[in-house]
């Protein structure tokens, strides 16, 4: 017949309309961003930042300087520490990450051989002014282990499994009744936030 | 109790203008009258333009699976009024070879043809602006007038988009007026009247036109021929956004834009009010709701339609356009004044048979006419 | 009320009505001289209502005429214009001057 | 209810004018796009003046055919024959001159002998109140004749512009 597939559209439609009404969870799927955020995966990778342990002096970073070699865009500035006598310390004095620059690839997390620099779930962080502000110091930078373990459980296992058989391996002389003063290298998913593991 | 509700906007203009017949001279309170219905009618048409964007935004967004507008004010209620300060505070650029004159003239007169338009729309049980007895007439003429307006908005901005907008809108919109008008005629020919308020008075008591077996096949190509005088979506080619920029007007901006959109929207409720008017008895409706009532749901209830065709319908062609324009509704709208003639003139039991008879006749002849003809297959003389 | 003399409408009308000449006869451009015509007609329009109101027995026969005159209009625009469009792509121009030569 | 009557006629005179000054523009501007606007508000003063002589079916078919179908024709051919970048060239030809010239006698010797012709108003027919319905019969009654053949002549004019404009691919 002559109109019909503009009503089987109309059709569509009243039924799209009417669905975001009787059964609003199946018919509507925005999210109202700032009341409610989409939950993000947890290889998610934004801007990278540091880890210590305990207290924020206790950096893992020994400057080693080799993410700031490996960093493709070289958006990242490290000084190690040296001491009264002008010996370097295995510490960085300075660590600029130039969050302008840096185009988060990750490659920094994968070649820190000491577990230091991991990508951040953190994305609201635009600022007015593109020099001074997105240059971020050490101290912006710090962020302490449990954050990671929280924002990444997954990896967080894998790493102390990791780290827990390097201590292991290093020390097998010392006799073991030291209780090991790393925080338990067990398996702890911690559950905290709403992230949920899809693997 | 329900009359005085039914009345309540008559009866205040009278008491209104009792209170100030003492002061003022007869002949002034005259004027007044005339004025504050003027006046209601200018407040009312920017209001239902405002909140006729907010619907329609809202009804999109909701035939697409998502919200509507929901953060200026509680369900975004407040989005016509930032979207009002947004066009007022945008920076109004004209082109430099533009006709300033024409190019400043286009956007006030295409507001104007609507305006005007209201003044004959029956909202209420004598609740009229002007009972011209020529009023459906006076729809149609001011309504071809909006026409020159937009051409003119389209010629004077010196852009081939916006002239190609232009010519498309003329060529539509005068070859959808015929039908238009053609389909009003049999309103006029069974009310022997072209007052719309005595067209709503031969609807009273749920004799509605649109049930009568001419009437409802009229008021749907009058519905159409109003969408597409209003230049919406199924027939939205002069500002077609994918195709000719923004249509006729590409070159506007700011106040002079929202002038057009109000145009627009204006345009479209007076459409629907008219269309409520002549085929779905206008205010009447049960007492127990005031007439106006009525009248504003069933105007509601067609720009919902409208908006709903936004929703769905995609883009015509311009050959399909005006092809539909002549080929269907033109032959299909002059059958239906002899049907309504017939309807009219022979008693109860046999109109309705013969009026079927007539409108099936005409739909299979239409049908058998705009078939899609298939070539022939082609015979290739050389090849084997 | 004291109605508009009836004089006051012939004026107007003949004001209307030497405008339109004026503009038929020395318009160049062909579309400019069917415009003075339009007002021509406009003027006469007015006339016939102007006597049919105030001296014919019957005023009807006034307004009949009036639509029958608009009718003509429109179909003396529309000859004219198809005129000129024929004109226009055979001759490239619009200018009543420039179609002189009476054989082509 | 004196004064409003006295505003109605200072009315008319206002609607003449600027009719007439409509007019005047129509026949001397450049652009012809622009005469064809001014001859549209030409029309429209012509319209109110029918308002004035109590037609308003005429004031209203006259703004629908006349502005609504004829004008539109005449933008169309307008925009068809104009380039749009044309340069709008002096429109008057020589004879402007005596062509005015001639007018203005032809108006004065016209409005001299109008003076002097006393015409019998018919109060009657002024105060004759015509509505459509009126007119719809008068239109079958004794004028049927010439209604039917105004059809076929504009039939037969639609045709030939049809055949005229019609370009020959």
């Amino acid at each position: 017949m002559f109109g019909w597939g503009v009503l089987k559209g109309m059709l569509v439609t009243l039924w799209n309309f009417l669905l975001t009404y009787l059964w609003p969870k199946k018919g509507i799927f925005t999210v109202q961003y700032p009341e409610k955020k989409l939950p993000l995966a947890q290889r998610y990778r934004n801007f990278p930042f540091l880890v210590y342990d305990g207290t924020p002096h206790m950096i893992r970073c020994v400057a080693c300087k080799i993410c700031e070699s490996e960093c493709p865009p070289k958006c990242i500035y490290i000084i190690p520490e040296k001491d009264a006598e002008g010996r370097v310390q295995k510490k960085p004095a300075v660590f600029d990450i130039d969050y302008a620059i840096c185009m988060n690839c990750g490659l920094c997390e994968e070649v820190c051989p000491f577990d230091s620099i991991f990508m951040d779930h953190e994305y609201e962080i635009s600022k007015y002014n593109r020099a001074e502000d997105l240059m971020v110091r050490k101290e912006a930078l710090l962020k302490p282990w449990e954050y990671f373990a929280k924002i990444r459980p997954h990896d967080f296992e894998r790493i102390e499994a990791k780290r827990a058989a390097k201590s292991a391996k290093a020390k097998p002389v010392a006799p073991a009744e030291k209780p090991s003063q790393k925080p338990d290298a067990g398996p702890t998913s911690p559950q905290q936030g709403s992230v949920p593991k899809n693997g | 109790m329900a009359e005085t509700i039914d009345q309540i906007f008559v009866l205040a203009k009278d008491r209104f203008l009792d209170l100030l017949g003492i002061v003022l001279p007869d002949w002034i309170i005259l004027l007044v009258r005339i004025l504050i219905s003027i006046a209601v009618l200018l407040a009312v048409a920017p209001v239902v333009m405002m909140y006729m964007t907010w619907l329609e935004r809202k009804v999109l967004g909701r035939i697409q699976n998502r919200y509507g507008p929901n953060r200026v004010g509680i369900f975004g209620l407040l989005q016509p009024i930032a979207d009002g300060i947004k066009m007022l505070t945008k920076e109004d650029i004209v082109p430099k070879n533009a006709d300033q004159v024409i190019h400043f003239l286009a956007p006030v007169v295409i507001v104007i043809a609507p305006l005007l338009v209201l003044a004959v729309l029956p909202f209420g049980r004598n609740m009229i602006a002007a009972d011209l007895n020529v009023g459906l007439l006076f729809f149609l003429g001011v309504s071809t007038f909006g026409v020159i307006a937009l051409f003119m908005g389209s010629w004077a901005s010196r852009n081939k988009y916006s002239l190609l907008g232009g010519m498309r809108a003329f060529a539509q919109m005068i070859s959808y007026e015929i039908p238009m008008v053609l389909s009003v005629v049999p309103v006029i020919l069974v009310t022997s009247s072209l007052s719309t308020a005595a067209i709503v008075e031969a609807q009273l008591g749920w004799k509605w036109f649109i049930f009568t077996p001419w009437g409802g096949f009229a008021a749907l190509v009058f519905f159409l021929c109003g969408v597409a005088e209003v230049n919406r979506t199924p027939f939205d080619l002069p500002e077609a956004e994918s195709e000719i920029v923004a249509g006729f007007h590409t070159e506007y901006s700011g106040m002079k834009f929202a002038l057009f959109y109000m145009a627009e929207f204006i345009s479209t409720f007076a459409i629907s009010g008219l269309a409520v008017t002549l085929f779905l008895g206008g205010w009447d409706g049960p007492a127990f709701l005031p007439s106006w009532f009525w009248f504003g749901l069933k105007t509601f209830i067609l720009i919902l339609i409208m908006i709903w065709f936004r929703g769905t319908l995609p883009r015509f062609r311009v050959d399909q356009l005006m092809g539909f324009a002549w080929k269907v509704f033109l032959p299909f709208t002059l059958a239906n004044i002899f049907i309504a003639a017939l309807w009219a003139l022979l008693p109860y039991p046999k109109n309705f048979i013969a009026d079927t008879i007539g409108i099936t006749v005409i739909l299979t002849l239409l049908q058998i006419f705009n078939r899609k003809e298939t070539p022939k297959k082609r015979k290739y003389l050389y090849a084997n | 009320m004291t109605p508009i003399p009836l004089n006051h409408f012939v004026i107007f009308s003949l004001f209307l009505f030497s405008i339109g000449l004026y503009g038929t006869l020395t318009r160049r451009n062909v579309i400019g001289i069917l415009m003075g015509i339009e007002l021509m007609l406009n003027a006469a329009n007015i006339n016939l209502i102007a006597f049919s109101r105030y001296i014919s027995p019957n005023p009807e026969t006034g307004q009949i005429f009036v639509i029958f005159v608009i009718v003509l209009a429109a179909c003396a625009a529309a000859v004219g214009l198809a005129i000129v469009l024929a004109m226009y792509q055979n001759r490239k121009t619009v200018q009543a001057e420039d179609i002189h030569i009476l054989k082509w | 209810m004196e004064i409003l009557y006295f505003f109605a006629k200072t009315g008319f005179y206002a609607t003449a004018l600027v009719t007439l000054a409509a007019a005047i523009l129509v026949v001397t501007l450049r652009n012809l796009f622009h005469c064809a606007l001014a001859l549209i508000l030409s029309l429209l003063g012509v319209a109110v003046t029918y308002l004035y002589l109590k037609a308003e079916f005429l004031a209203i078919i006259q703004i629908l055919l006349y502005i609504g179908a004829i004008m539109t024709l005449l933008i169309f051919a307008i925009m068809l024959t104009h380039r749009l970048t044309d340069r709008s060239v002096s429109q008057t030809n020589r004879q402007s001159l005596p062509a005015f010239a001639l007018l203005a006698v032809f108006n004065i010797f016209f409005i001299a002998s109008l003076a002097a012709v006393p015409w019998k108003i018919n109060s009657a027919s002024l105060a004759a109140k015509i509505d459509t319905q009126a007119l719809g019969a008068f239109l079958m009654g004794p004028y049927v004749f010439p209604f039917e053949i105004i059809s076929i002549v504009l039939i037969i004019a639609l045709v030939g512009a049809v055949i005229l404009g019609r370009t020959d691919q």
